[in-house]
């Protein structure tokens, strides 16, 4: 049967003076298969849309080109106005004649306004319908790992009452590695305490996941604890499993004088047990940090220096020098934590390349080139505080490959796109939080729960996902099951299932796909369709031209 | 599976040069799935023999298609009337399919238009690796599951050659392992090591008798 | 068949596209002669749809992806990198060497970029055009 | 009229032979210069197969020469160019000739020659030839059948002891071994030690086999780093090419056969092998300086 295309051209409120209406319906009219064409000025208004509903209806459209602004502002408008006249949303097509075509040239440009609405009517004879479903989706949330970005996303999703489990490889919480940092005023055992009280969060510790499966809002994780594995579903999974440090390995000098005078240099973590422990009479009068000198983004130790400096400054009144290239302060509050700590007395000297670090008379005696000064400095302390960075815990990686999602260049989680979706993974459903990601300052971490919790929010508390059936579909009878498509597949959403003729075949899972269209470009037996991009109907809109 | 890759424009451009209308016809099967020789690759290759057409001024006429296995008769009689309309046909098949093809439709030319390589298996997606050089004289039980007449670049079946590479690295090929240290590491890992040890007498180079011919034992 | 001289320009909706209707708001003018092709990812795009472009008379094909590293797909864009760089290939091996495949990264707020790639692109035309 | 080689390996305390690299070319002249500068200063002359996989003089034609010469030649086989048939046909000629060592090598790849889309054939590896070998010698082919004048060919092959890892190559060395050889020249070896841990290996498995360790001169710090990197099985301590970067220009040679010569003389004092086997590719006519400077002459 002949298509019934209705076209629908809006000008915009005559924002489009570069394009003659008339001409470009007269010449939409003569293309086959249209059945009428309008023209509007307010299509995207509700006397517009109104209008465009009963337009479907009386002229008994079956499919419905739009030519006006960019799809990208108002094309969900419009399939909605579709599916209230009855048609299926996917059956519209769009010509972008504002955006890329009025406004972006000068002069008269019907002809191209025309060759624009032709490629769009080519393309929607060709479009085909694309059911949706409701899916239930369960909404409990696994949160692996134990320490505090896993303790603080817990309580934050109970808080808005998805219940929670706590999944922790070691046998209590909060005892992991980069657990050392001053909390900014939060008391790590509280929020435990908080958390093992709270009846909405489960908390499993000495407990690993043995496997995981599955899209968003329908995961199944096997778990395994004292040797017995349990399947549960989730409907979504936050990685939170933190992060350890390592004193560097910096100047090979400070590897001689951490064996020659192992009292004189200390981590950070050794410090915060001194400042705690030390009676009065074993204050040390000197005392020196060395920062940002191995890796000079590391907030983790600017933050934890200015920190532990202030504490050393005010509790034992030492001297206290710091041994830096570039404070960086872009963290939020370090700025103010700076200027308090140099406030109080404290010395940083801005050297221009690592300083010498030596043992003299069983003391620590660090010589640099103070760059302000342009003179040599060489202090002997009696207790060096050497620069610590931050490394991905081991389990980063085995948890990676499980979940089939990206490490960077450091071996932490790879944010999916970090401006636009921070806390995403690749896979849908997938959230990192904190040290695991590379985020290693309380503020930052804080902001991450944040965004992980509207994140999960948004997309379990509605209680069921919309999905789109079959929008990308393997043709079962075409598939050679070369496994191409699940290989390259960026959300780990197609799997090889026995189809009903007994052999195998890829399957795509509709919850988990994101529609990218990576699979179909590379199948090689052109196996794989995906409706509204199409082979063919992207080829129509290319042989439309001209 | 047997592994191909496309030949050169040139060698393909060379074969079809006096022909106008060509079947480009592709398997379904092995080279589908190595990337070689599928509907894809169909499409891709008649395409770019039209535009090579269009800028000599000569028209190419083409018409795809591709079929499960080029290598069954019964398979490749729905291209009959296909290939009655065109001048030629250039296979993508493996050398078994181009060979069924042109024994099939005898007063047609048929070209190859891929190199059949190997027998191998995936490593990772869009990598290939040899595996199996169909020797008729299978190895693998005395070299814990790793086939040195194909992975060892010499084909040696005694242990390695004197010129492993620091680390294990083939000689020929730095980024391969020698195929006698993954040998002898999973002998190793397997406490099988005597199996290293043993002598092998020289191979049978004529296990298959040339053309292969294999009866099935049972009817 | 269409025109000579035609760039289609496939675009990445998470970047190439956005930043095309940025131009456009922008009153950035760029060359007539572009059609936009809107895709999920530019990893939708494969090397049947560029070589039937250049087939169907297209001058030059341009694909907009994300920026190396942004693509909300992962490997989308770099896989129509390689995909660009094998149809430019083709073309050569062919005896085609006036019209070209480019990829371009962009983002979504690149307006300028945007022009940049259409004039390029136009301009490396006829420059191809020029040589002989 | 020189001693077989077999003679002097049972009763020499240290062998020492060279090696005679055919050239490019149906003239031999050069080589049989190299002939009679060397015939007489060292116990046998050691002609390579398609050396490096580049066509050559055939390595049987210049051990024909050699003993035309009066010299003691010895024939390499490797496994690469020949099939079993023409394997045993050379061997059969090269035996009627009077050439009666033999040494059997796997071969380079013909990748790194310069015939590099040759069909490389690799019918045999280098243990099945020493096996070749011993069933000639048998009176017998490989097929079975008797032969009208079988051979009595003395069996050698070559050993790399700088291998990483180094137990698949000594579990081959074990199978050579079993399969029967009179001695095995080592790959260039630079450190000592390793070939102490070598000889202790071999000399546990046959404490007759004789050991002659390869002597490749350095001459130069760059070419020592470049060996290093991609010459496979050859590993030349740091504390050597130490040596050589401190030398100055135009003496490099001079050192070069100044460290080989110290290393002759320190295995031969020690006992820690048999003798040693000369490899001075390209630059044969100082091989005397190298045997002069080790107290060999």
């Amino acid at each position: 049967m002949e298509a019934r295309i209705g076209v629908l051209i809006c000008d915009c409120g005559q924002g489009m003076q570069n394009i003659d209406f008339g001409a470009l319906a007269r010449q939409a009219a003569d293309l086959p298969g249209v059945t009428s064409v309008n023209l509007s000025s307010d299509l995207c208004l509700d006397e517009g849309t109104k209008k465009m509903v009963s337009l479907i209806k009386d002229e008994n459209l079956d499919r419905v080109v739009i030519a006006a602004c960019s799809p990208d502002m108002k094309e969900h408008i419009f399939r909605d106005m579709l599916e209230k006249a009855g048609l299926n949303g996917n059956l519209l097509s769009m010509a972008n004649i504002r955006e890329q075509c009025s406004w972006a040239h000068d002069g008269e440009v019907t002809d191209k306004a025309a060759d624009l609405l032709r490629m769009a009517i080519g393309r929607v004879r060709l479009l085909r319908p694309v059911e949706h479903r409701e899916f239930p989706v369960s909404t409990e949330v696994l949160v692996v790992g134990g320490g505090f970005s896993a303790i603080s996303t817990a309580l934050r999703l109970s808080g808005v009452g998805l219940r929670t489990t706590v999944l922790e490889s070691e046998p209590v919480l909060g005892e992991g590695a980069g657990e050392k940092e001053d909390l900014h005023g939060l008391d790590r055992g509280s929020m435990i305490a908080a958390a093992e009280r709270d009846g909405n969060i489960d908390i499993l510790t000495c407990a690993r996941i043995a496997s995981v499966e599955g899209a968003p809002g329908d995961f199944t994780v096997t778990m395994r604890t004292d040797g017995t594995e349990t399947a549960r579903k989730f409907g979504a999974i936050v990685l939170a499993t933190g992060f350890r440090t390592e004193l560097t390995p910096g100047p090979d000098a400070l590897i001689d004088a951490r064996e020659l005078c192992s009292a004189g240099v200390v981590s950070q973590e050794q410090l915060l047990g001194m400042l705690s422990n030390l009676g009065l009479e074993a204050r040390p009068a000197i005392v020196g940090f060395l920062l940002d000198l191995a890796d000079e983004n590391s907030r983790f130790t600017t933050l934890a220096t200015l920190n532990n400096a202030l504490a050393v400054k005010s509790r034992w009144g030492s001297e206290v020098y710091v041994f830096c290239k570039d404070v960086k302060v872009d963290s939020e509050g370090t700025e103010r934590l700076y200027r308090e700590t140099r406030e109080c007395g404290v010395v940083f000297l801005k050297c221009d390349s690592a300083p010498e670090v030596t043992v003299d008379n069983g003391k620590v005696r660090v010589e640099a080139r103070d760059v302000f000064l342009g003179d040599d400095a060489a202090i002997t302390c009696d207790l060096l505080v050497a620069e610590e960075l931050p490394f991905p815990v081991q389990e980063t990686e085995v948890l990676g490959s499980m979940f089939g999602v990206r490490l960077d260049s450091g071996g932490f989680y790879q944010d999916e796109n970090v401006h636009l979706y921070p806390v995403d993974s690749e896979r849908k459903g997938v959230f990192f939080v904190g040290g695991c990601r590379g985020n290693w300052d309380i503020v930052r971490v804080l902001t991450d729960v944040s965004s992980v919790v509207t994140s999960v929010c948004g997309l379990l508390c509605p209680g069921s996902i919309q999905v789109d059936v079959e929008k990308v579909r393997v043709d079962p009878q075409k598939c050679v099951a070369c496994l191409t498509c699940i290989r390259v597949c960026p959300h780990s959403a197609i799997q090889l299932v026995r189809v009903d003729s007994g052999r195998d075949a890829a399957v795509i899972s509709d919850l988990a796909c994101d529609a990218c269209g990576v699979c179909a470009a590379i199948c090689p037996a052109k196996a794989i369709e995906f409706e509204g991009y199409r082979d063919d109907e992207i080829l129509a809109q290319i042989e439309a031209v001209g | 599976m047997i592994i191909a890759e496309r030949k050169p424009m040139e060698e393909i451009r060379r074969e079809i040069a006096p022909y106008k209308k060509i079947l480009v016809a592709g398997c379904g099967t092995c080279v589908t799935v190595c990337w070689a020789g599928g509907e894809k690759e169909v499409g891709i290759l008649a395409s770019q023999l039209r535009l090579a057409g269009s800028s000599e001024g000569k028209e190419v006429v083409t018409l795809e298609a591709t079929v499960e296995r080029q290598c069954e008769k019964e398979m490749l009689a729905e291209l009959r009337d296909k290939v009655e309309g065109v001048d030629a046909v250039l296979s993508l098949a493996c050398g078994a399919g181009v060979q069924t093809m042109a024994g099939f439709f005898e007063d047609k030319p048929v070209f190859p238009a891929v190199n059949t390589t190997f027998i191998g298996m995936p490593e990772k997606e869009g990598l290939w690796v040899e595996m199996c050089g169909a020797c008729g004289d299978c190895y693998l039980d005395r070299t814990g599951g790793v086939c040195p007449v194909v992975r060892c670049a010499k084909g040696l079946l005694n242990g390695p050659c004197g010129g492993t590479r620091k680390g294990g690295k083939c000689e020929i090929n730095p980024d391969e392992d020698c195929a006698w240290v993954v040998i002898y590491r999973r002998l190793e890992k397997q406490g099988r090591l005597d199996l290293m040890r043993e002598y092998c007498a020289p191979k049978n180079a004529r296990a298959v008798k040339r053309p292969g011919r294999i009866h099935a034992a049972k009817a | 068949m269409m025109m000579d001289g035609i760039i289609v320009a496939f675009c990445c909706e998470r970047s190439g596209y956005p930043a095309a209707d940025l131009a456009g708001r922008l009153r950035l003018h760029y060359p007539e002669n572009l059609r936009v092709i809107r895709v999920p990812c530019a990893g939708r795009v494969d090397v049947i749809h560029i070589m039937k472009a250049f087939e169907m008379g297209a001058s030059a094909v341009v694909v907009l992806g994300c920026e190396e590293g942004a693509c909300h797909h992962m490997t989308g864009n770099t896989r129509a990198r390689e995909r660009v760089r094998y149809c430019d290939t083709m073309l050569r091996e062919v005896g085609i060497e006036k019209r070209t495949a480019v990829m371009v990264n962009i983002s979504p707020n690149a307006p300028h970029k945007f022009v940049t790639a259409a004039v390029e692109t136009s301009k490396i035309l006829e420059d191809l055009r020029e040589a002989r | 009229m020189a001693v077989p080689l077999r003679e002097i390996l049972r009763t020499k305390d240290f062998v020492v032979t060279a090696e005679a690299a055919p050239g490019k070319g149906s003239s031999v002249s050069k080589t049989v210069e190299h002939i009679e500068l060397l015939k007489d200063k060292v116990d046998a002359l050691n002609v390579t197969d398609n050396q490096s996989s580049v066509m050559r003089y055939p390595s049987v034609g210049i051990c024909v020469l050699i003993k035309e010469h009066d010299g003691e030649p010895v024939l390499q086989v490797t496994c690469r160019d020949r099939n079993r048939l023409a394997i045993q046909a050379d061997l059969l000629f090269a035996y009627s000739r009077g050439v009666d060592n033999v040494l059997c090598l796997t071969g380079d790849s013909v990748d790194v020659g310069d015939h590099k889309e040759a069909k490389q054939v690799f019918d045999l590896d280098s243990v099945q030839l020493i096996h070749l070998v011993h069933t000639l010698n048998s009176g017998k082919d490989m097929a079975g059948n008797e032969l009208d004048g079988g051979t009595d060919f003395c069996v050698g092959t070559t050993a790399t002891p700088s291998a990483d890892p180094l137990e698949p190559q000594l579990i081959k060395v074990e199978k050579k071994l079993r399969a029967g050889v009179s001695f095995i020249q080592t790959q260039a070896v630079y450190d000592i030690d390793e070939l102490k841990r070598f000889t202790e290996f071999v000399r546990k498995l046959d404490p007759n086999v004789k050991i002659l360790a390869g002597v490749v001169p350095v001459i130069g710090a760059k070419m020592a780093a470049y060996m290093n990197e991609n010459v496979p099985g050859i590993s030349i301590p740091q504390h050597v090419i130490d040596e050589l970067a401190q030398t100055p220009k135009g003496t490099g040679i001079a050192k070069g056969i100044e460290i080989a010569a110290r290393m002759i003389r320190q295995t031969k004092e020690e006992k820690i092998c048999d003798g040693v086997h000369i490899m001075f590719i390209g630059r044969e006519e100082r091989v005397p300086e190298i045997l002069e400077a080790a107290g060999l002459l």
